[in-house]
């Protein structure tokens, strides 16, 4: 019996984040003790800023290490006898990914916090275990992982749908994304339970070498598998708790929510596709055709009729959702490669208009119905800028990232002959215009209405909005290599370079 | 100077663009200052495309003033700009209009001036940089981004409906452009698989000869699979550039929109947006699919010829003139559309230059009813009646304009509008015929809306104490003038700028076309004369 | 030896009942439990396949399900509570602010 | 055959339209009123001058070399296109040069005489140099017309001087029904300008087989040569045509111009803008509504006349068009009193003459009648001009009457006038109808071309009729004029006079110029008809011979006819005074039928006009565009949508998490049942 | 056959027991109860299937923590009985019962021939010892993570229970 051998580069960023969770918890206990700290009088935002640039830095740490694996371009396993977790160019992208999301989350959260007063430092504790949970999930390649992962990501989340205890809005969301979500687990986890009985493997190649095509229980554990992952990406018909959740979580966890968590479920799904069932996943795309369709079509119809802001966001992120799985069904490398490079786009513009709500919740009340946006443009135009430029992007509007992101999962899907569901996906778009226009009709073209809301950002909102509208600006004008020194940014080669690895 | 020749098209393209940005980044100058920087941007890009204009050698064959950089040479999309005649005359109206809109926005806008120099400044380079694009990808791009500053400027400076109208307008030419954007991809594909290159380069780049997007095999109805055929390809094309134009079934976001806008946007939307989707049929729709473009021929005639006498129909009983004016843009394009469909040289030359003559004479009647707008706070023809007695200045240059409009000789709508008629003529002289007598219409609403705005007593106080129009006006419209008159006595000018492209064009149609549809498109509209009988076969050819 | 058979098929009748469960009745409470059946059901599921194949996974795997199980029920319970403090109930019918 | 080049011929076109741009600029930039002198000045200045030109210009083409040689001027290449091309250029040969002088001559009288029409009129903004800045362009328009080198510049033409008619029938635009008679008259003119532009596109397309990209005339008339027999076939349902289906090309050319030249020169079925168009001041009736712009049509048809010798039909139509329209418009003459209607209705009439003598072959005929009306009728309206002046703007003549005493000059030269279009020897209307009258007798191309002369003859009779009549009722017997009016009436001044005078010295002797030879023979003159045989060159016209018996004999025909009218009339009018009102009741409906124009502008609205309207609002716009494309089509779209999630989808989102739950498990069974299958 | 015997008795009872707790619709406590007793049933299998290690755990944890977690919250919440409203949805919950019944008929169905044959396990197997080591070598990655799952949902108890934070 010898010692296994383990490699640590490949759970370094992981245990940056677990660590910061870590610390972040003892900061927070040590620093509520004091009144007085060098000097200065202990405030709750104070600790808060300190605490999220705690996290920044455990954040910024893991970022520093995916993108360093990324590189290195090393196919690290933590171990080699049972290696349940790899550190490879699809791992490292989406956890740099979820990582820098988290961060500019964590700056994001910092004045929200205290707004609407629920400034507690286990806020950023959750948070980096959530992200921990991601970076497993992404890189998990053996079942057991990826439910751990997928655990850890969710049971922080619930929490933090719940975090505003005071409100019942906060209260139901939490409920509903619990209740649903561990029905989602109990259906995935029957499902691995079959794909182990049938195949006798919990790790993905040997889930590969072993997967009986033909049994009906193996499908079945599969079919389990694949809705564990819908309820996640909130894929309709497994979306209905999104826009509850949405809806009733404060903002800047919606934020978080709304961005990582489909990043991380759908890097994992990809290597789930890719790696456990890649000579069968072509069978796979006459279902995933069902789903997208089904997903860009309920998400864009349904967010037409929304008041909510919250809401509208929620069903919007169910359509991209859709857009992405176009890139599945395609199911080619460059399907793949686009689908990362959607993900890295949507990140950096749901982020972005988030935060341009998130800046806007003053005193305990957050900006939610698109009434309140009236007359933004005046009181505050700048935020009104940004937040247009990003509904643009998420419109897919030209010159921004969300157009060069469409337009690779739409190549993708004609590349590989599937024009109608392109064709399906432009025409959602045409609707998708519609209700994210509505919200520039409010703030350019509607006279101010009596909401109260915020009338300065704190500086971490500004660097939030403002690496978020330089990300899709530059993604969308550049989203290759660029003049100068942009010519190092070259993101749709890195999106190829990370799914190059997986055939 | 080398330097700026080498760039010249780009530095025209993206100035306003520039000026735009650092717009942003300054706060607090007094309006009139947005208003004069955005002013004198604007003038320089005119002067620079002028420079570009007298440049340009119409002798030589292909494009000029071709930049090419790689922008992301692994998909085949690269920053690929250059002008032949069509983008040329086009490129000039654009800059041309700009600075007049401003011009006459002076004192119009008052509300976040900012903004407004802005979104139009932004929508120039969009405008411009669609038309030098020579790069498909790179095209939709522009094509796709102008709407946005269009939308803003209906939506915040415009009417009170101007929400309904400026969603109307972005989601009408959206959802055509977005099947278009999936016909670019497989037409993309298809040149993929046939040289085995990812390329959305229209052309062959300068010094290299290769094949480029217009070389690619586009298969026929029953040769591949259907969406890669050009019927379908053709029809997603022009349905989004028809959407523009507009054609009829999808023309009604245009009154809405023209109505709503303020004067500035009415303006560019009639003068430059329109041509959007004619530009785009010349430069796109027929060179790549010659022989689609054939077959729906009679289609394109049919809708045209019910554009022209629709929209003249429709025009007639409107009582906003500002209504009227857009059901007259939705006639005058069905000309160029039917003239575009001639694909000879005298129905595309005369195309092209309808372009040019609809912006802007359609740009001038805009503008003027802006300025009576802006005196007299309505549109209806009702409330209006014998304007002329205290504005004869007014009166005067209306009229010229109208005459302009509807196809005066010696004002630039005649020449257009005959080479046109000509030019259909020589293939189907019954649409020609039909044609023709919407010229007729045109007159009849035209002047019917002059004679009420103009002439009769003045009934009402508010108009007889209109004041008659300021040197600032009369400098805006003495301005537009002089290419109305120019092109209507010399249009030579333009006209030789466009020979050679019209005539690469009209070859490559009768290379690829002419074989498989001359035969079966022609008889259903154009046999309205059949051939003289003894006609020498091909005499003429 | 009971045949694998039958063990598949009482963990599927228990998954089954914990989904009816979950699905109709209207105590939070007991939701949760019917979750929590689900998950033993799952359970009785990899022990037997870990059986069946030999090998430790599956036990491996039911000992982290029943990790998560403990987790989750902590984590449900504090929603509860939370829930029950402003609401004053644990029918989860009346969780139904949040729609459309 | 080449021109030689000269250029003279711009300057005579250019200068007009120069002075126009000044009074142009000057009214719209500079918001001044010029000095009267300095308008004046420039105005006339620049006619006369033009008048001089063209006066230069025909002794230069007068002793060109070679028979038929004119005079050409291309300014620059106008319109080109493909193997298309037009150059603005201009051409003098016979035809043009007596056009000019007639346009420029006359229309320099015109001027002077709107000097004193117009000095005391303050109805409108500017009006004084307005109108002269009109009547510039006008004449400008009129020259690049008859001097234009190739269709399409008198087709440049032909639209200027619409335009001009439209803003000078209009002119006294407060006046809303002057307004709609502006419009009316471009917009019925627009649609002759339909078939002409067809004809145009027909003869390009014609040519364009014989390899003739140009559409110069010289151009067209040596290629028209090879297409004079071709024929084409016309589409089924015009198969109800005479010589249906097979029409000779030069036919459907002819009657394509031909419509156009119904439109300009006021012929049936578009004759009806022309009695509207004298809501316009006078001397613009008498510059444009009778002396020029109106015989444009039967410059076109003469400066074609190859194309109409080529298709007979065309021809026939022609004349036979000319003779209803001379006999229609004659007969409403006739119970008109408003003094320029008349005399606009005698206008059509004798256009309706004109393309008679056109459509009988008789080119030379048509362009004498033309200009020797040209004069008498300038001569009319510019007398009746003066009587209006005098009434303080009164044109009906039933409030008129023994106004021989207060305006004996008026009386005297309008008199000639009268004489002159009654067709009494030896005033110029009696040889120039008496010639077209032959023609019609001579024309055996023409079918039932015997029939046209007695149409032409009734004409006459009736011609002298009503302008006698007109002049009884305004110069003769009792004095009708209001009591406030009547001692204000007097003589116009003298710079109104002149060229009165003038003119109506041209109306008495200008007959002498086309001369018939029989009459020559009879005063020893040989070649007597100088203008037939300077056109000759131009026009295509064959010589007829005809006994001098059978000329003379038609000639005391013509005479009687007009002797009859002009006897009726006296006696009607001044013999028995109270007569017609009881004949007026004696005929009742047929009276009234006559004086109302036959209800042609009411059949015209209630058939035509009408029904577009109303289609093209009730189905077209509020039924097409708003109900069906918008209503339904577009926001139907956008409610459906809405429809689908308000309606339909909403209730998969309950907010009852079990529902979610229930709606999952369906999923998840829905995709295991895909998989497994 | 003893071991069948064993089996389907407590096969039985776990159905049974889950069955009581699924159709009690008046006690919470009641329901808890019967929960403990399939949880004990199912520990019982689990020996028959030679998973000895899980079997304590089961017992243990479920019946001894989990378990007493629900009764301390009924208790914590000092519930009244069941006094709902009547349920909305009935006609779906009704579909979702014949459903959930007729996709286990189904998957019964389907049951045989689609499962591996039983292996013969080594010595040990399922014993603490070889699970230990198992845990400690191959899958010590998922055992550390399950810290940091426990960690959190500690945390979020705290967070999501506690009566003040502030």
């Amino acid at each position: 019996m010898t010692a296994p051998t383990l490699d640590l580069t490949a759970v370094a960023p992981i245990g940056f984040v677990a660590i910061g969770a870590l610390v972040v918890l003892l900061a927070e206990v040590v620093l509520s003790r004091r009144k007085t700290l060098l000097g200065r009088p202990v405030t709750d935002v104070w600790i808060g800023a300190v605490l999220a640039m705690i996290a920044s830095g455990f954040l910024a740490l893991a970022l520093y290490a995916s993108a360093h694996a990324f590189w290195a371009d090393t196919s690290a396993v933590f171990q080699l006898e049972r290696p349940m977790l790899r550190l490879d160019r699809l791992a490292a992208f989406v956890t740099a990914l979820v990582a820098v999301a988290s961060l500019l989350v964590c700056v994001l959260s910092v004045t929200y916090l205290a707004e609407v007063r629920i400034n507690h430092g286990e806020y950023y504790a959750l948070l980096l275990l959530a992200t921990s949970g991601m970076m497993l999930l992404a890189g998990s390649t053996d079942l057991i992982t990826l439910f751990l992962g997928l655990e850890l990501m969710s049971i922080p989340i619930y929490v933090l749908a719940g975090f505003d205890r005071r409100r019942l809005r906060s209260n139901e969301s939490a409920l509903k994304y619990f209740l649903v979500g561990s029905f989602a687990s109990a259906i995935l986890l029957y499902g691995m339970a079959l794909l182990y009985g049938t195949t006798g493997h919990t790790d993905f190649d040997g889930i590969r070498a072993a997967f009986p095509a033909g049994n009906p229980l193996a499908l079945t554990g599969f079919g389990l598998l694949l809705v564990g992952f819908a309820f996640k990406i909130s894929s309709v018909p497994f979306h209905q708790w999104t826009p509850d959740v949405y809806e009733g979580a404060p903002i800047s966890v919606t934020t978080y929510m709304a961005v990582t968590v489909k990043v991380a479920a759908f890097g994992a799904l990809l290597r789930t596709l890719t790696v456990a069932f890649g000579p069968f996943a072509g069978e796979l795309t006459g279902l995933l055709w069902v789903l997208a369709a089904l997903t860009m079509l309920v998400g864009n119809v349904m967010a037409v009729i929304q008041d909510n802001l919250k809401r509208l966001l929620a069903y919007s992120s169910i359509a991209h959702a859709g857009y992405v799985l176009v890139g599945l069904v395609a199911g080619t490398p460059e399907g793949h490669a686009a689908v990362l490079f959607y993900l890295l786009v949507y990140v950096f513009m749901n982020l972005g208009a988030f935060a341009a709500l998130v800046a806007l919740a003053n005193r305990g009340r957050d900006c939610e119905r698109i009434d309140d946006l009236a007359g933004l443009a005046r009181s505050r135009p700048a935020l009104a800028g940004l937040l247009t430029l990003f509904l643009l992007a998420l419109a897919g509007m030209p010159g921004t990232g969300g157009f060069i992101a469409k337009f690779m999962v739409f190549k993708a899907a004609v590349g590989a002959g599937y024009v109608g569901l392109a064709i399906l996906g432009v025409l959602t778009s045409v609707v998708s215009v519609y209700y994210y226009l509505r919200i520039p009709v409010a703030m350019y073209m509607s006279e101010p209405g009596e909401a109260a809301l915020r009338e300065e950002s704190s500086s971490g909102e500004r660097l939030v909005l403002a690496v978020c509208a330089v990300v899709v600006l530059l993604l969308g004008i550049f989203p290759g290599a660029g003049p100068g020194l942009l010519a190092h940014v070259r993101a749709l080669e890195w999106a190829r370079q990370s799914v190059a690895l997986l055939y | 100077m080398i330097e700026l020749n080498t760039h010249l098209l780009s530095v025209v393209t993206f100035l306003p663009l520039a000026t735009a940005l650092g717009l942003l980044l300054v706060h607090r100058l007094p309006e009139s200052a947005w208003r004069g920087i955005s002013l004198a941007s604007t003038t320089v890009t005119f002067l620079l495309s002028v420079h570009l204009f007298l440049g340009f050698d119409p002798a030589k064959a292909g494009f000029q003033f071709v930049e090419y950089a790689a922008w992301l040479p692994s998909y085949g999309i690269h920053y690929f700009v250059g002008v032949d005649g069509i983008s040329l005359l086009l490129v000039l109206l654009t800059t041309f209009l700009m600075p007049l809109v401003l011009l006459a926005s002076w004192t119009d806008i008052t509300r976040s001036v900012k903004g407004f120099v802005f979104f139009n400044l932004f929508l120039e380079t969009g405008m411009l940089g669609a038309f030098v694009s020579l790069n498909v990808f790179q095209f939709y791009l522009f094509w796709e981004i102008m709407l946005i500053p269009m939308y803003f400027i209906i939506g915040i400076w415009g009417g009170p409906r101007r929400v309904y109208a400026a969603i109307k307008f972005f989601l009408f030419t959206m959802f055509g452009s977005l099947l278009m954007l999936v016909a670019v991809l497989v037409l993309y594909l298809l040149f993929f698989e046939q040289y085995g290159v990812l390329s959305f380069d229209l052309v062959p780049p300068p010094s290299a000869v290769g094949p480029a997007l217009l070389d690619t095999a586009v298969p026929l109805a029953g040769e591949a699979v259907w969406w890669k055929t050009q019927t379908w390809l053709f029809l997603a094309f022009a349905l989004a550039f028809g959407i523009k134009v507009p054609i009829v079934p999808f023309h009604t976001w245009l009154p809405d929109a023209h109505v709503e806008a303020p004067t500035a946007g009415s303006v560019i939307l009639a003068g430059v947006l329109l041509k959007m989707g004619t530009y785009g049929f010349v430069r796109f729709a027929l060179p790549l699919f010659p022989e689609a473009s054939f077959q729906f021929a009679p289609l394109a005639f049919g809708l045209g010829l019910v554009g022209i006498l629709y929209g003249a129909l429709v025009a007639m009983v409107q009582s906003d003139i500002k209504k009227l004016v857009a059901y007259s843009s939705v006639a005058h394009l069905g000309f160029v559309m039917i003239g575009m469909f001639a694909f000879n040289e005298e129905g595309l030359e005369g195309s092209v230059l309808q372009m040019v003559n609809h912006g802007l004479s359609t740009g001038a009647l805009f503008l003027l009813v802006g300025m009576l707008y802006e005196r007299r706070h309505t549109r209806q023809i009702a409330d209006l009646g014998g304007i002329a007695r205290p504005m004869p200045v007014f009166a005067a240059f209306f009229g010229i304009v109208t005459m302009s409009s509807i196809g005066l000789p010696a004002l630039n709508g005649f020449v257009g509008e005959f080479l046109i008629l000509l030019g259909t003529f020589l293939v189907s002289p019954g649409v020609a015929v039909a044609a023709t007598f919407g010229v007729v219409l045109a007159a009849a609403y035209m002047l019917w809306m002059y004679r009420r705005v103009m002439f009769g007593p003045v009934e009402s106080p508010e108009n007889r104490s209109l004041i008659d129009l300021g040197l600032r006006e009369k400098a805006i419209l003495v301005t537009i003038l002089i290419p109305i008159f120019w092109i209507g006595l010399y249009p030579k000018t333009f006209l030789r700028r466009l020979d050679g492209p019209v005539n690469e064009l009209v070859d490559r149609l009768e290379r690829h076309g002419a074989t498989t549809a001359r035969a079966t498109a022609a008889p259903p509209l154009a046999a309205f004369l059949a051939p003289p009988a003894g006609r020498p076969e091909e005499a003429g050819r | 030896m009971v045949p694998l058979e039958h063990v598949i098929g009482l963990s599927a009748i228990l998954f089954g009942i914990g989904t009816v469960g979950a699905l109709t009745r209207r105590n939070l409470i007991v939701i949760l439990m019917s979750i929590e059946l689900m998950l033993n059901a799952v359970n009785l599921a990899f022990v037997g396949f870990s059986r069946a194949w030999g090998s430790l996974d599956g036990q491996i795997f039911v000992l982290m399900v029943i990790t998560v199980a403990a987790a989750e029920v902590a984590v449900g319970l504090g929603i509860v509570i939370a829930l029950f403090r402003n609401r004053e109930s644990i029918n989860v019918e009346d969780v139904s602010l949040l729609r459309w | 055959m080449v021109g030689a080049e000269t250029s003279l011929l711009r300057w005579i076109v250019f200068l007009p339209v120069l002075a126009a741009a000044v009074h142009g600029v000057m009214l719209g930039l500079l918001r001044r009123e010029a000095p009267r002198a300095f308008v004046v000045g420039l105005s006339c200045g620049a006619v006369g001058l033009a008048f001089v030109l063209a006066c230069v210009s025909l002794g230069r083409l007068l002793t060109l070399p070679g028979e038929a040689g004119f005079l050409a001027d291309e300014v620059w290449s106008w319109i080109g296109a493909g193997r298309f091309h037009a150059e603005l250029g201009f051409r003098m040969d016979a035809l043009s040069a007596v056009m000019t002088l007639v346009v420029t001559g006359v229309g320099f009288l015109i001027h002077v005489y709107s000097v004193g029409y117009m000095a005391e009129d303050h109805r409108d903004d500017g009006g004084f140099q307005r109108f002269f800045c009109y009547l510039n362009l006008f004449t400008c328009a009129m020259l690049l017309l008859v001097l234009g080198d190739n269709l399409l510049v008198l087709f440049l033409g032909w639209e200027g001087v619409g335009l001009c008619s439209y803003l000078l029938i209009g002119f006294w635009y407060g006046d809303r029904w002057n307004a709609y008679c502006g419009s009316k008259a471009f917009i019925v003119n627009r649609i002759g300008d339909f078939g002409f532009l067809v004809g145009i596109f027909l003869l390009v397309w014609a040519l364009r087989d014989v390899g003739v990209g140009s559409i110069a005339f010289h151009e067209i008339e040596a290629g028209f040569g090879a297409l004079a027999e071709r024929t084409v076939r016309l589409p089924d349902w015009l198969g109800f045509l005479p010589g249906a289906p097979e029409w000779r090309l030069a036919t459907l050319i002819g009657l394509c111009l031909f419509l156009g030249a119904c439109g300009k020169s006021a012929q049936i079925p578009l004759y009806t803008w022309l009695p509207d168009a004298m809501a316009g001041p006078t001397p613009v009736s008498a510059l444009i509504h009778a002396a020029t712009m109106v015989t444009a049509g039967v410059y076109m048809v003469c400066r074609l006349s190859f194309v109409y010798e080529a298709g007979p039909g065309a021809a026939a139509t022609v004349a036979w068009t000319g003779g209803v329209t001379a006999l229609l418009a004659a007969t409403i003459a006739l119970a008109q009193t408003d003094i320029k209607k008349v005399l606009a209705y005698s206008t059509v009439s004798q256009l309706g003459y004109m393309f008679v003598a056109a459509g009988c072959g008789a080119y030379g005929a048509a362009i004498f009648h033309l200009g020797t009306h040209a004069f008498f009728k300038a001569l009319l309206f510019l007398g009746s001009g003066a009587v209006i002046l005098a009434m303080h703007h009164e044109q009906d003549t039933d409030r008129m009457g023994g106004l021989r005493r207060r305006l004996p000059h008026t009386h005297l030269v309008f008199l000639v006038g009268v004489l002159a279009i009654a067709g009494f020897p030896p005033l110029s209307g009696f040889f120039s109808k008496d010639e077209i009258l032959l023609s019609a007798w001579l024309a055996h191309d023409v079918p039932g071309h015997q029939a046209l002369w007695a149409l032409g003859l009734v004409t006459a009779a009736l011609t002298a009729f009503y302008m006698f009549r007109l002049h009884f009722r305004t110069f003769a017997g009792a004095s009708r004029v209001p009591e406030e009016v009547r001692n204000h009436v007097h003589e116009p001044s003298q710079v109104v006079r002149v060229p009165l005078y003038v003119l109506a010295a041209f109306s008495a002797v200008a007959g002498l110029a086309g001369l018939p030879q029989v009459y020559g023979d009879a005063l020893g003159v040989s070649d007597s008809n100088s203008l037939a045989h300077f056109l000759a060159p131009v026009l295509a016209a064959e010589a007829h011979h005809v006994s001098h018996a059978v000329e003379l004999g038609l000639a005391g025909l013509a005479v009687a006819a007009a002797s009859l009218g002009t006897l009726l009339a006296w006696w009607l009018y001044v013999h028995r005074p109270g007569l017609p009102a009881r004949l007026r009741a004696g005929l009742g409906a047929l009276f009234r039928l006559v004086r109302d124009k036959f209800y042609v502008d009411e059949i015209y609205d209630a058939l035509l006009v009408r029904p577009l309207v109303i289609a093209s609002d009730r189905v077209l716009f509020r039924g097409v565009d708003a109900g069906l494309i918008d209503a339904v089509g577009v926001d139907g779209t956008a409610r459906a949508v809405r429809a689908l999630a308000a309606r339909v989808l909403k209730h998969a989102h309950s907010g009852l998490a079990q529902g979610y739950l229930f709606v999952m498990l369906l999923g998840t069974l829905a995709v295991v049942g895909w998989l497994v299958r | 056959m003893s071991e069948a015997v064993f089996f389907y008795f407590f096969a039985f009872l776990a159905v049974a027991s889950a069955l009581g707790m699924v159709l009690n619709l008046r006690n919470t406590v009641a329901a808890a109860m019967s929960l403990v007793v399939t949880m004990v049933a199912l520990g019982a299998i689990y020996v028959l299937l030679e998973a000895h290690l899980i079997a304590v755990i089961q017992i243990m944890v479920y019946a001894g923590a989990i378990v007493v977690l629900f009764l301390f919250v009924v208790m914590l919440l000092n519930l009244r009985q069941d006094a709902f409203p009547p349920p909305r949805q009935r006609v779906v919950k009704g579909l979702g019962v014949l459903l959930a019944a007729a996709v286990c008929v189904a998957f019964l169905g389907a049951l045989p021939g689609t499962l591996p044959d039983a292996a013969v396990t080594p010595e040990g197997f399922g014993g603490y010892r070889e699970v230990g080591r198992v845990l400690f070598t191959d899958f010590v990655l998922p055992f550390e993570v399950t810290s940091l799952l426990l960690l959190a949902a500690m945390v979020g108890s705290v967070v999501l229970a506690k009566r003040s934070l502030d």
